[in-house]
């Protein structure tokens, strides 16, 4: 194999705080070669410094040989360097074709040349056999999987050699993230060098050739996949053995009665939903993307509300229209969309923290303004104080505020949609003891994730969804084929969402 | 998000508050000013100064509120002109009308167009520059239309008396009224209105989600917004009595104020007292081109320049912010 | 303000692109237009008036160039992400230059004269907004201070003299059309060529759009967002240049009494274009500037107190607005 | 094919559609103006508003003796050039159309001023039907406006310019369909049929600076107060005052832009009283801010120079309420009343003077209480001439 990238030395330091120092690094041609690491590890910024979005204080970037020195995303597009962000960078009020080609028109006698856009992006599509997707339709139009295979055709379409992928499967759900690893390895089955950033340990072991481990933006080790371990990884990443990835489950006893009960719960999305929230229990929800997991979450949140059933919380019969209806009725519901839904994120800690209790000046708002240093020490929330703004905590810190907000309020009911989405392995421990903690305090709690060792880690019972339907339910420690044969019984019909 | 990029970018906040530059900014122009004429500091002097002072500065911490929360209010201007139109018909056909009536009356009449204002942005989604736009139409056409052309009435002095008369004779109750308003402000922006108002600012669907009723919580602001804009007309028009164009100018210049005080157009950050820090550093501002007897003409290039320097060195040093807030605002695909 | 969250609707809907075409707002501008002309034909000829006779049409025509020159190239700008308060001034400053420069020169090198300097203007203020990263609010109203001083100082009134060739631009007409409708109908010709089939254009949409995405995506945002500045000046230029014309020499209140920031800014709006950039387009800002002139040329027939005059627009604004958001949320929703 | 041999033809005949039917409206030759020099402050050069020759003519024509009725000053004329009117005599019976191009109603110099140009039409029953149009200040709609008023079959156009330059074009034009008149700024052409005007800027500056001369003592300094540059008349205020003061022993200490605000008003007064100490003497080149200017003082804890102000009514009073020293020069609103007048005499065939100057009467301590009227509103204009006109004088806003 020929040497595509080599990185070799970078230092990277924003304000004399140093981010990278002296990484090296070498991709070769058809190689996946994966990147873990905490966040804060430094990933992101070396991937944008291959990616030409940061310049380099030090070091050097070859491609095939050739010395580069990038200013600007175009300039590495250009070179063969292409990256596709975590957070897609696609413009929902332009079309497929025009978001493909975005920055690299083609034309004809100045033009540009829609006819060949959009034809160019129909034959990529095709390639990846994509066929739901055509050139003209609007991008916001597209499910979160079909924008993240936009992003990638948008990549092929400037025949990168090199493709960055920043945590490409954490919107995903199973079965999409495997369709998406086809994709990749086929990619590289063509001779592109892939460079695959991920939290999830399992897709790193099954896709990479290589992995590279960095930690506090210093290269720790650089390992063959089938030469290694998960331990051994995750040793290399935060430095210590992570023994007991999930706490206890619930004993029988530790479970009291209902919380929350719904019954033939439907609205556009969902139909036919009956569901029981005990105390003390963690309810997990399985399923694909689009399955209406999220709907669920969202329906029993009042924010797109049930249109029909019956709902009870604590045998009060109430069908919340509103966020607000369910905070008052003591619902909270940890958003897996952070940065957007879950946090003012140029505000406080403390501002965060507070923000429902202020919201909703009911129950008990003075002692959680008083005792808002416990309520942070609660959630083990290593904030440097409560005065700092949160944008600038690292993921991990981000969801514990999430968590501390709906403390503040004293919940009876807490809906997790994908809690530790974007947390690195570390904070991940944390905020599953947390979590499990809070249901031993008698809590409901009702959990939503895609990464099925978490759903079965978690879950005292697991609820399985397709076409928006609860189509089974299993028991504590089901196996992840069960789940998945549960939840692709009628993938088929799934197809669009 | 990286903690190390974390800690770099806290330095750099920390370098500078928010408001940071606009105090420097102050201090600087309040030198220049003991410099080149020192009796400025002069009791009478400076309370003069304030009191000229206090209308704009009203203005802007009503202003402020908006801003905060996201949106604009270009129909402050308008609404003080109303304002003092309205005063002199409303004594014009009650002469014998007591002030105190009078003043809740515009009071009243602000809290209203500021209602309108935030019912129209919030339930018909109108972008707050347009209905605003739209309502300083609306105010200067209603209103000269109602006095078909020019006020009729005169302003009494018991009426004139907030704007221009003193307490104790030497402390001008304009002054007073702008304290009041500066702690009522205070006050106001560390409730838990003014905590949400800020986060509905910062993030609108994060305080849906947390049971912020975002709607209400705007409208209220441009009801204060409007109210301040209304008392701003009873000092003014105490202050120089009846006159057809009182506000002519204000909206830009409150804005101005708001934005010197390091607040960010678009919401969720910045302090009220910065804002009010920033009326008075545009006042200073005007002061010292008069005294020191700039050409009238090239006062308003000299503010320009100023107000595009005071901004861009704010600016500067949250350019790395803004960067990460596209980001986060950038397309996270929920 | 920046950019627009991509949210995903969990169903694909197949016919969601076929009605968003539909509820292009251009279109629904132009279909207004057409209304308020058939309402205000009736209404005048009620009030025993004629609306569409041959002197009315040049009328309502010429009233619409200097607004539409002056709003098309702020639909480019808006449509970028940015905004430009500074026309107004940039228009007073525009006739006097070119009056004073036909008064010594020729009228080349007046036109050349005034376009050099809106486009010196705009890319100041394109620089302003990008390098110093100033909101484009408070950007070009610092500029609009600056250029007020400038005129005030240097000029005590109207000046200069439009040599009568020039004048031909603002009083030829062909039957009922001025000539000047061309310039308008030209400049808008190639704006929205240069929106919809240059890269350029591509890339304006994306900026406003989304600043981040796109840059990510390569585009050079900066550029693209001074680039939009410099030909919003432009057309501000050549509306500078046709009211010299139409006037016969400058005035420094040209471009502030008629107060075409604003106005420009509302039929920007009005036709359709998002304020907050990355929608939109100059078609339907054409249509929000004949709108407001039939408008008041209805008021001119039927003789309405001028300031009920402003009560009745910004009612229209208002409701246009209000109806586009309603529009929008029905497709999103 | 088809439309291929369709389309030689067809645009031939466009072509020469457009030719035949291409038109200008532009008038013969068209306006001059003059480079705007920059506004001197108390340096001795002038504005390039100066004009020596009308200078001295409008100081003779302060002196002059008006001729026509006395008391009814808005039917005087100064010094006048009769001109034959005859082929605009109104052939055949029927009401008379008059149409009006108003620049704005923007100040309430215009507002009383529009007033009193509506009740003089109504004293005519002769006149059946009275078409104003507004152009909200801007030059550009007042053009269409005159074009547009000149399709509408008037029997005579009264023409308010907005500005003196810019309209000139669209008057030339209007000059060759109808009788024209002209009234308050003028444009520059002579083809209206009369242009009425007061004697001008230049009397009203010198009115006021001269009163100043004689009161304050010399080396006494004084300020000056404008509303803003560029407005023709005003400069003529201010460059005959000017011209005045640099005669005489007073020292001008501060020109300042007040744009018609009264705060920024006080703020300027109070500024320059602190900047300089004392102020002898204020003169303004028009009454808008008088009021606020004087109330500076008095916040200033000063005693009020002599000051010069306007037939303003808030003004007039406050000048009697504090006995100040004081004059208000005018710039009348009866001057509306004329040109109706004017078109009446014209359409009768009757002479009018070419220039029709009106005299520009002077509110002194003497005449103060003949101009006062208590209940006028504070923005009401003494000087209208309107005390006889039907509705007076809640047409003018008393209440």
């Amino acid at each position: 194999m020929t040497t595509l990238l080599s990185m070799q030395h970078v230092s990277k330091s924003f304000l004399g705080v140093s981010v990278l120092h002296d990484v090296s690094l070498d991709l070769e041609a058809g190689e996946i070669h994966a990147l873990v690491g905490e966040n804060g590890a430094g990933k992101s910024t070396l991937m944008k410094v291959a990616a030409g979005e940061h310049i380099p204080d030090a070091g050097t970037i070859h491609l095939d040989g050739t010395a580069h020195r990038f200013t600007h995303p175009s300039q590495a597009q250009a070179a063969g360097v292409g990256i596709i962000h975590q957070e897609f960078a696609l413009l929902g009020h332009r079309t497929v074709a025009e978001n493909v080609f975005l920055g690299r028109e083609p034309t004809r006698r100045g033009l540009v040349d829609r006819r060949a856009m959009e034809e160019r992006t129909a034959q990529l599509l095709a390639e990846l056999g994509e066929t739901a997707i055509t050139p003209r339709m609007y991008v916001r139009d597209l499910s979160v999987a079909r924008m993240q295979t936009v992003e990638i055709v948008k990549a092929l379409a400037s025949d990168v050699r090199v493709l960055v992928m920043d945590e490409p499967t954490a919107p995903l759900a199973e079965h999409e993230a495997g369709l998406l690893h086809d994709l990749v390895r086929r990619l590289a089955g063509r001779g592109l060098g892939i460079l695959y950033i991920s939290h999830r340990l399992r897709e790193v072991f099954d896709l990479s050739r290589r992995i590279t481990v960095l930690k506090d933006g210093r290269h720790v080790t650089t390992l063959l996949t089938e030469q290694t371990d998960t331990n051994a990884v995750v040793r290399a990443m935060v430095g210590r053995e992570l023994s007991a990835y999930y706490p206890q489950r619930a004993r029988p006893e530790e479970i009291g009665d209902v919380r929350l009960a719904v019954r033939g719960g439907g609205n556009g999305r969902l139909s036919g939903i009956d569901i029981e929230l005990r105390a003390g229990e963690i309810t997990g929800i399985g399923g694909l993307q689009g399955s209406g997991r999220t709907s669920l979450a969202r329906a029993l949140f009042g924010d797109a509300p049930f249109t029909e059933g019956t709902m009870t919380v604590a045998n009060h019969t109430l069908r919340p229209t509103s966020p607000r209806q369910a905070i008052r009725a003591g619902i909270a519901l940890v958003t897996e969309d952070r940065k957007a839904e879950g946090l003012a994120l140029r505000q406080s800690v403390r501002d965060n923290a507070l923000l429902v209790t202020r919201a909703i000046p009911a129950r008990g708002r003075r002692s959680a303004a008083g005792s808002i240093g416990q309520l942070l020490e609660r959630v083990r929330l290593h904030a440097r104080s409560g005065d700092q703004q949160v944008q600038f905590l690292s993921g991990g810190n981000q969801q514990k505020v999430v968590i501390a907000k709906w403390l503040a309020a004293r919940p009876r009911v807490l809906l997790f949609d994908e809690p530790t989405r974007g947390v690195d392995v570390g904070a991940k421990a944390a905020v599953h003891t947390l979590v499990r903690e809070l249901a031993r305090e008698g809590l409901a709690v009702l959990i939503i994730s895609s990464e099925l060792p978490e759903l079965i880690g978690m879950s005292d019972r697991i609820l399985v969804m397709a076409d928006g339907r609860i189509v089974g339910e299993l028991p504590a420690g089901a196996g992840e084929e069960d789940i998945m044969r549960l939840a692709t019984a009628s993938a088929d019909r799934e197809a669009v969402a | 998000m990286t903690t190390a990029t974390a800690v770099w970018r806290k330095r750099g906040t920390a370098a500078l508050g928010a408001g940071a530059p606009v105090y420097a900014l102050l201090a600087v122009l309040f030198a220049a000013l003991a410099l080149t004429n020192p009796d400025f500091y002069e009791p009478d002097r400076f309370l003069a100064f304030v009191k000229r002072t206090a209308p704009l500065v009203i203005l802007a911490a009503g202003q402020y509120l908006v801003v905060v929360s996201g949106e604009f209010d270009l129909s402050v201007g308008a609404v003080v002109t109303a304002g003092v139109v309205v005063a002199a018909e409303l004594y014009g056909s009650f002469p014998e009308a007591h002030w105190l009536v009078i003043s809740l009356a515009l009071l009243l009449a602000g809290a209203v167009a500021g209602l309108a204002n935030g019912l129209i942005t919030t339930f018909l989604r109108v972008p707050s520059f347009i209905t605003t736009l739209g309502m300083m139409l609306i105010l200067e056409g209603a209103v000269f239309y109602w006095a078909g052309g020019s006020p009729h009435g005169v302003l009494p002095e018991d009426f004139r008396i907030l704007g221009r008369g003193s307490a104790f004779g030497w402390l001008p109750w304009a002054a007073l009224a702008c304290l009041a308003a500066g702690v009522l402000a205070v006050w106001l922006m560390r409730s838990d209105f003014g905590r949400t108002l800020i986060a509905t600012g910062d993030s609108e669907r994060t305080a849906t989600l947390s049971g912020v009723r975002t709607h209400r919580v705007r409208v209220l602001a441009f009801v204060l917004s409007g109210v301040a804009a209304a008392l701003t007309a009873i000092l003014v028009g105490g202050f120089s009595g009846v006159s057809a164009q009182a506000g002519r100018g204000y909206e830009f210049e409150a804005i101005t104020a708001v934005v010197l005080g390091g607040v960010a157009l678009g919401g969720g950050r910045g302090s009220v007292v910065s804002a009010m820090a920033g009326a008075f550093s545009l006042q200073a501002l005007f002061t010292l081109l008069n005294l020191q007897g700039v050409s009238g003409a090239l006062e308003s290039t000299v503010q320009g320049v100023i107000v595009i320097a005071a901004v861009g060195l704010g600016a500067a040093n949250w350019s790395r912010l803004r960067r990460t807030r596209t980001r986060s605002s950038g397309g996270t695909p929920s | 303000m920046t950019g627009t969250t991509v949210a995903p609707s969990a169903v694909l809907k197949p016919d969601a692109v076929r009605r968003s075409r539909l509820a292009d707002p251009a279109v629904g501008i132009w279909l207004a237009a057409a209304a308020v002309i058939v309402l205000g034909w009736i209404v005048v000829a009620l009030a025993g008036g004629q609306l569409l006779t041959r002197t009315n049409i040049t009328i309502i025509l010429s009233n619409s160039v200097a607004l539409g020159l002056v709003a098309v190239g702020q639909s480019l700008v808006i449509l970028t992400g940015s905004l430009d308060l500074s026309v107004a001034y940039l228009i007073s400053l525009g006739t006097l230059v070119a009056a004073e420069t036909m008064a010594s020169g020729s009228v080349l090198t007046a036109v050349v004269a005034v376009l050099a300097m809106s486009a010196a203007a705009g890319l100041a203020n394109g620089l302003i907004v990008t390098g110093l990263k100033v909101n484009a609010f408070i950007a070009t109203l610092g500029t609009a201070f600056i250029l007020r001083g400038w005129i005030e100082d240097n000029y005590t009134g109207p000046a200069g003299k439009v040599s009568a060739s020039f004048q031909h631009l603002g009083y030829d007409r062909i039957g009922p059309i001025p000539v000047s409708i061309f310039l308008l109908a030209a400049v808008a010709a190639v704006l929205w060529f240069i929106t919809r089939r240059t890269r350029l254009g591509h890339h304006m949409y994306a900026t406003g759009g989304d600043e981040h995405a796109a840059r990510l995506s390569g585009v050079r945002t900066r550029r693209t967002v001074v680039i939009a500045h410099v030909l919003c000046s432009l057309c501000v230029g050549a509306a500078a240049l046709f009211l010299a014309a139409r006037l016969g020499s400058g005035a420094p209140w040209a471009g502030t009494e008629a107060r075409y920031d604003l106005d420009s800014i509302a039929a920007v709006v009005l036709g359709g274009t998002a304020l907050a950039g990355g929608r939109g387009g100059v078609l339907g800002t054409l249509g929000g500037v004949l709108l407001l002139a039939v408008l008041d040329s209805v008021f001119n027939q039927l003789s309405i107190d001028p300031f009920f005059k402003n009560v009745v627009r910004g009612v229209v604004i208002i409701a246009a607005v209000a109806l586009y958001a309603r529009r929008g949320s029905r497709r999103t929703a | 094919m088809i439309r291929s041999r369709l389309w030689a033809p067809s645009a031939l005949l466009l072509a020469s559609a457009l030719i035949t039917s291409c038109s200008s409206d532009i008038p013969p030759d068209s306006p001059a103006g003059s480079k705007g020099a920059p506004d001197s402050g108390s340096d001795g050069k002038q504005s390039k508003f100066f004009d020596q020759a009308e200078y001295k003519k409008q100081l003779k024509l302060t002196r002059a003796a008006p001729e026509g009725p006395d008391g009814k000053p808005w039917e005087q004329m100064i010094e006048p050039k009769m001109a034959d009117t005859a082929q605009y005599k109104k052939k055949g019976s029927g009401g008379i159309h008059l149409c009006f191009s108003n620049a704005g109603v923007f100040n309430p110099w215009r507002q009383v001023g529009l007033t009193t140009m509506k009740a003089e039409v109504k004293l005519h029953k002769e006149i059946s039907e009275f078409t104003v149009l507004d152009a909200q200040g801007k030059d550009d709609k007042q053009i269409s406006d005159i074009q547009e008023l000149t399709g509408k079959n008037c029997d005579a156009l009264i023409v308010s310019p907005n500005t003196t330059a810019t309209l000139t074009p669209a008057v030339k034009e209007a000059c060759g369909k109808l009788p024209v008149i002209v009234f308050d700024r003028g444009v520059e052409t002579d083809c209206a049929v009369t242009f009425i005007n007061p004697i001008g800027g230049y009397g009203y500056g010198a009115v006021a600076a001269d009163f100043l001369i004689d009161k304050v003592k010399p080396k006494g300094k004084i300020l000056a107060l404008r509303i803003s540059p560029g407005v023709d008349v005003l400069e003529n205020r201010w460059s005959a005052g000017k011209a005045a003061f640099d005669k005489s022993e007073l020292d001008v200490v501060d020109v300042k832009f007040t744009e018609g605000d009264p705060v920024k008003t006080k703020s300027v007064v109070a500024d320059a009283i602190s900047r300089h100490g004392t102020i002898d003497g204020v003169w303004m080149d028009s009454g808008a801010t008088a009021v606020a200017a004087v109330e500076a003082f008095e916040d200033a804890g000063v005693d009020v120079p002599p000051i010069t102000g306007e037939d303003q009514q808030d003004f007039l009073q406050a000048w009697k309420d504090k006995k100040l020293t004081a004059i208000a020069p005018t710039y009348p609103t009866f001057q509306w009343r004329t040109p109706v007048i004017a078109a009446l005499k014209i359409l009768d065939g009757k002479q009018v003077p070419k220039k029709w100057k009106l005299p520009q009467p002077t509110v002194t301590e003497d005449n103060l209480d003949q101009y006062l009227k208590a209940g006028m509103p504070p923005l009401h204009y003494a000087m209208c001439g309107c005390e006889n006109l039907p509705g007076f004088p809640e047409a003018w806003g008393k209440k």
